[in-house]
């Protein structure tokens, strides 16, 4: 199996305080990759380190064999690397449609003259744009949606809306936030068959995720963080049973237990 | 070209505010005159146009009181323009073409006035404008008038009185509001012609609150015998506070724009002793009985203090001498046909106003001459004339 | 082209007000009100890009309608160019200025890009009345009547058409652009500029070009008000007039095209309504600017279409129909 | 020449102090609520305007001069209350902006209305007697204007420091929703954070009123220089907000001294915009981080 994506001592300090410590990971191409741990652990800085909203302390990611140091998200969108959000980053001044066609931009005419003045075929490219778009909706059940006002939605459909939006990019490497953080256990089975949707359409998937039940059904591969530290990682049946792994759950639950 | 377009314009116009009958205003039996003005009510030029409606409001009242101007009432429609060229220019087209005035008095500022003159001009307007510039009326404009004395003459009278005192070389300071740069620009051109150096040139913002600095610079350079405030509004009172604090040896000189007691009351102590070129109408009271002026003076300084219990300025005067001048026209013309009230404006000839005593002619479109301004004084808190 | 553009309907609607106005209005007076509405209305439809859409604030606008109306008016009255290519090459100078200042100055956010355009707007309205050798200083200068070929442009009955034409331009310039790739990247960046990164929007190359785009509006819309009225004068881009075309636009809605072209009407009407209360213009403004803010912080247009929005269902039938176009 | 150099630095020191206490005013409503309000130039004309007219109304000086700063409490409150609390819950810093904008535009119309649109002057405190320093001089007022910026400062420093509204304004501002959990009743706190700004700009108005003299429209350029200031301090420190105001004063008059008066008030916006450029934090300022 190809690596898809390799983290060599990547390390991020604020102030002091190391959020992520001298990580080092591979996700093979075509897997579901979690990384899980207790909240602080670092698994959102990481994301936020992979697709270069934050800039490492020290360290390398490798994307494809790319180095990608010093990459913007942009850059890194056109390479093929897309990720959503553990707060929603929806455009809520925008149709359901308009957001998902923002995850298209990269494959779209962006020249400025032609929009202006809709020419070059403006207006077709329009509609196929927004005909694809709303077949990516429809992809990730929000079909009846597609004219909806963002703001109007709920945040289950918001979830699954951001994941429409991600896929538009047209991924290798996908990066969810806490997919399914807020939902109900049905939405939640939703989701579950959706990232196995995904994931059968050729897109690896990475996830950060605190629902242990969706993280030991779906995963090809667990990373386990606590303090920015790897813990350990493996197969879902290698996790369960490392004793470290129980540790420093059950402590961080009993420490939630007693604050 | 022109012409035909405004014609065109008119006639539309014209035809369309009889059909739609939005004309503003009812037809009484007798009309009534209707004297259009513009003029800084609120803003930065607001201690200019405030005086000068004041005054017009006044005026027509009084004048309407006895019995109006050849049987017909007059009506003054006012437009505040603050301190915009643009909104001037706005409020001529509504003077113009909506009220359809018969004359037009007002432009508190040199820009405002310059803004409108193309559009007095297209419309054959008889337009009397309040403000100092002297492109105003330099080149003559068929329609436009003007009643302050110009900033030209201010320099000349302000560089005749330092020949007097042998004053040779002196620094300016000037305001960046129009009336400052529009000045120094005169100044500084007419300056050799009375043999006088100007060695220092700074400069301040309408906002300033400190000219300590320019001030100072001005006082480090040598052979400074004078030092000259082109300026207006509370501008030259704080540069007349901070040359105080400096402890200058020299004089100061003033411009007309700060011909109103209210400098006087900003500067404090600080003013005594300035000079400054200004419409006698400031010391009516000391101005001996047989000046022609005279009474003209004193009659419009008392109905106008006891009016709005306000200090008198020579603004408010400009505004008299125009509605003045205006009134008398029409009379000599029998109506307010704007051709023929043009030609009787133009014909003005020994109006004693405010001002002076006007003698307009076609290539003289202010006519008043160095006379009409006096040298003052700054004594006691008070305004005293030179001989 | 021959596709249903999805914002013809209102783009027809003006097109039909502003042909039949003429016959309505009285008098030349009017006409002049009316060709300044369209003057406002072309460069807050252009702001309304940057401030609306793009949410990024600019309280410098005024500067660039300023150097616009300078530009013109210096190159046709100093140098003698005719109108339209100075027109241009002063649009072109603009937008270089534009995007030089945009890098750093959009770099910022918030209060600090408030300040910064706020201090760029300043600035040039300081120059203009400095250098009175070419502007004609705080005075303001006459400009060269338009020429075209041996016609000279001149008179409300005109301009009125000149101003109309291009307003309507701007309109369909600025629906096109709302409705297009680049648009949405506009809007990604107000909605969170952090997923449209991620969307693969170059946000800060966005926030440059339609920082260009509204200047080049306001630098066009200058370069007319200068010819139109044969005057310009450091007024016209000062920071007051700036803050005046910021409430034109949070008036009429923050990303709504036509708002800006009603936030301009309104504002351009009422001081012309307050005429006789001269002393209270300042006040009535605003209160008007308070009150918007904290009861319809949409402006008035969005905020009133969607309180004609009936059921959901309905919207989805009508938003098909226009497209689902601005918001 | 030395006492050249002297006079300028007075003289921008003085004039600075001023942009520093209104900048100061700025510092203080945006720590406690991430809103900058463009009406402080305002409150520094209220101040000034109101004490005029009191004293015309025939109240001597002193009183005069609380009734003014109580006004413009009231005033500061009252916008709070009336036009920031109402929409603050879910206003973009655009909006905030501009309603403050328009509470600046209707204060100044007020004014306009309700006292004059002349300009006014004040007796100064303690005479007009010119003091000689080295060949420069400043007048006592200039002395009142330092001294009193210095008393603020600290006063400010202690409320922030040592008050339990103080850190309580501070609370609020870093996280309201914490804030309101340790039991801090944050409409107060802002509520009284204006009240102080107020107080500030009152004070700040009243100060200078014997220099600069007073008008309706004094506090656009004294609001925008006390903007200038606090941007150039940074909103960490209090006295960060007085020191950007000398730095931006002095830079004027030495502006105006050395290069040229006529881009005096250019000066200020370009240091502005050049900090805000390469040190957008000001030059005492501490980084934040944004969290995604």
């Amino acid at each position: 199996m190809t690596a898809v994506l390799t983290v060599e001592g990547l390390t991020k300090e604020f102030g002091g305080v190391r959020a992520v410590d001298e990580l080092g990971f591979t996700i093979s191409e075509g897997a579901i990759f979690s990384i899980i741990g207790p909240n602080g652990a670092g698994k959102t800085t990481l994301f936020n380190l992979i697709t270069g909203v934050y800039t490492p302390t020290e360290g390398r990611v490798f994307f494809g064999g790319e180095f990608i140091g010093g990459k913007t998200p942009y850059n890194l969108a056109d390479m093929g690397l897309s990720r959503t959000f553990q707060n929603l980053q929806i455009f809520m001044n925008m149709t359901a449609v308009e957001n998902v066609m923002v995850g298209l931009h990269r494959h779209l005419d962006k020249r400025i003259d032609h929009a202006l003045f809709r020419i070059g075929g403006m207006a077709r490219k329009e509609r196929e744009a927004r005909e694809k778009a709303a077949e990516l909706m429809a992809f990730v059940g929000l079909g009846q949606y597609v004219n909806h006002d963002a703001a109007s939605m709920s945040y289950g459909a918001l979830k699954r809306l951001e994941i429409a939006r991600a896929l538009a990019t047209g991924p290798r490497l996908l990066l969810l936030d806490e997919p399914a953080a807020g939902l109900n256990p049905s939405e939640t089975g939703e989701i579950d068959e959706l990232i196995r949707k995904v994931s059968e359409s050729g897109v690896t998937v990475a996830l950060v995720e605190h629902d242990m039940h969706l993280v030991m059904g779906i995963s090809d591969h667990i990373l386990v963080l606590d303090y920015g530290r790897k813990l350990t990682e493996g197969t879902a049946e290698h996790v369960r049973h490392d004793p470290e792994v129980i540790a420093a759950y059950l402590g961080s639950e009993a420490a939630a237990v007693k604050g | 070209m022109i012409r035909k377009w405004v014609k065109k314009g008119l006639a539309a116009s014209v035809a369309a505010t009889v059909a739609l009958g939005i004309s503003y205003g009812n037809a009484v039996a007798a009309d009534p005159i209707k004297i259009g003005t513009f003029l800084s009510v609120t803003g930065p030029a607001s201690f200019l146009g405030d005086p000068e409606l004041k005054t017009l409001q006044i005026y027509v009242d009084e004048l309407n009181a006895g019995g109006g101007v050849l049987g017909r009432k007059l009506e003054l429609v006012h437009y505040d323009v603050q301190h915009d060229a643009k909104k001037a220019q706005t409020a001529v087209k509504r003077l113009i073409e909506d009220d359809k005035v018969d004359v037009i008095i007002g432009g508190s500022t040199s820009g405002q006035t310059m803004a409108v003159i193309p559009l007095m001009e297209a419309a054959e307007m008889p337009f009397i404008s309040l403000a100092g510039a002297v492109a105003i009326v330099e080149p003559v404009k068929k329609w436009t008038f003007k009643t302050p004395h110009t900033d030209k003459m201010a320099c000349a009278k302000i560089f005749e009185d330092m020949n007097k005192q042998g004053i040779k070389s002196i620094a300016m300071i000037s305001g960046t509001g129009g009336f400052g740069k529009s000045m120094r620009g005169q100044c500084t051109a007419l300056a050799p012609a009375y043999n006088i150096k100007i060695v220092a040139d700074e400069t301040y913002g309408p906002k300033d609150t400190d000219m300590t600095p320019q001030l100072t610079k001005i006082k480090n350079t040598d052979g400074v015998q004078a030092v000259l405030n082109p300026g207006f509004g509370q501008g030259p009172a704080i540069v007349t506070k901070n040359f105080g604090q400096l402890g200058f040896k020299v004089p100061m000189y003033q411009s007309h724009g700060v011909a109103s007691k209210k400098y006087i009351d900003l500067a404090g102590s600080a003013s005594e002793g300035v000079r400054l070129p200004a419409a006698a109408l400031l010391v009516a009271n000391k101005l001996p009985d047989n000046d022609p002026q005279k009474a003209v003076l004193v009659s419009y300084m008392s109905t106008y203090e006891s009016k709005t219990k306000d200090a008198v300025s020579t603004f408010g005067g400009h505004a008299y001498d125009g509605l003045q001048m205006v009134v008398a026209a029409m009379q000599r013309a029998g109506g307010t046909d704007k051709a023929k009230v043009r030609d009787e404006i133009e014909k003005t000839s020994g109006y004693i106003g405010t001002g002076g005593i006007v003698h307009m002619s076609a290539t003289d479109h202010l006519g008043l001459d160095l006379s009409a301004f006096k040298m003052l004084e700054i004594r006691n808190g008070d305004w005293s004339l030179i001989k | 082209m021959t596709l249903k553009h999805p914002s013809t309907g209102g783009l027809l609607i003006l097109a039909v007000i502003i042909a039949i106005l003429p016959s309505i209005l009285p008098n030349n007076f009017y006409m002049d009100v009316a060709i300044r509405i369209g003057l406002n209305a072309i460069v807050c439809i252009g702001l309304n890009l940057l401030i609306g859409y793009a949410g990024q604030i600019s309280l410098g606008h005024a500067g660039f309608v300023g150097l616009g109306a300078y530009g013109s008016a210096i190159l046709t009255g100093e140098f003698g160019w005719p109108a339209i290519p100075a027109m241009l090459v002063t649009a072109l100078f603009v937008a270089l200025l534009a995007f030089v200042l945009a890098r750093p100055v959009l770099r910022l956010k918030g209060h600090f890009l408030a300040m910064a355009t706020l201090g760029m707007g300043i600035i040039i309205s300081i120059v203009l009345n400095t250098e009175a050798r070419w502007t004609g200083g705080p005075d303001g200068m006459a400009v060269q009547p338009m020429m075209f070929f041996e016609y000279m442009v001149f008179g409300e009955a005109v301009w009125y058409w000149i101003v109309g034409a291009a307003l309507l331009i701007a309109v369909w310039l600025s629906l096109n652009l709302i409705d297009s790739p680049v648009g949405r990247a506009l809007r990604a960046v107000h909605g969170s500029e952090v997923a449209a990164e991620v969307c693969g929007v170059n946000t800060t190359q966005y926030k440059v070009k339609v920082f260009v785009i509204s200047a080049v509006f306001a630098s066009v819309s200058g370069s007319m008000l200068a010819h139109y009225g044969a005057f310009v004068s450091p007024e016209d881009a000062s920071f007051f007039r700036s803050i005046e075309l910021v409430t034109m636009v949070v008036l009429g809605g923050m990303a709504s095209t036509y708002g800006a072209v009603v936030g301009a009407t309104i504002l351009t009407i009422l001081p012309q309504a307050l005429a006789r209360f001269e002393d209270l213009e300042h006040m009535v403004f605003g209160l008007i600017l308070m009150l918007t803010m904290i009861f319809m912080p949409k402006g008035l247009v969005p905020t009133l279409s969607a309180k004609f929005r009936r059921s959901p269902v309905k919207v989805e039938a009508e938003s098909e129909a226009q497209g689902g176009g601005a918001t | 020449m030395f006492s050249e150099f002297l006079q300028y630095l007075l003289s921008g020191i003085t004039i600075g102090s001023t942009y520093g206490l209104v900048g100061l005013g700025f510092f203080i409503i945006y720590n406690a609520s991430h809103v900058i309000n463009f009406a402080q130039g305002e409150f520094v004309m209220i101040g000034g305007m109101g004490t005029v007219f009191m004293m015309q109304a025939g109240l001597p000086m002193p009183v005069a001069i609380i009734m003014a700063i109580l006004l413009t409490i009231v005033i500061g409150m009252l916008l709070e209350k009336l036009a920031i609390e109402p929409s603050r819950k879910n206003a973009s810093v655009v909006t905030l902006i501009i309603i403050t904008i328009g509470a600046s535009i209707f204060l100044r119309g007020l004014a306009q209305v309700v006292w004059d649109k002349d300009f006014h002057t004040m007796p100064a405190f303690s005479g007009e007697e010119t003091i000689h320093i080295l060949g420069a001089v400043i007048v006592p007022q200039n002395l009142w204007v330092l001294g009193g910026g210095g008393v603020i400062v600290l006063a400010i420093m202690y409320f922030f420091g040592r008050t339990a509204l103080g850190k309580a304004m501070l609370a609020t501002a870093y996280n309201p929703l914490a804030a309101q959990l340790v039991g801090i009743n944050i409409r107060t706190t802002l509520l009284w954070s204006f009240g102080l700004s107020g107080l500030l700009g009152a004070i700040a108005g009243i100060l200078v009123a014997p220099i600069t003299f007073t008008s309706y429209d004094i506090g656009i350029m004294l609001g925008l220089k006390g903007f200038c200031a606090v941007i150039l301090g940074g909103f960490s420190h209090g006295w960060a907000a007085i020191v950007g105001g000398i730095i931006v004063g002095v830079a004027e008059s030495l502006g105006a001294g050395y290069i040229s008066s006529e881009y005096k008030d250019a000066i200020a916006f370009i240091i502005i915009l050049l900090v805000l450029f390469f040190m957008p934090d000001g030059l005492f300022g501490r980084r934040g981080t944004d969290r995604v």
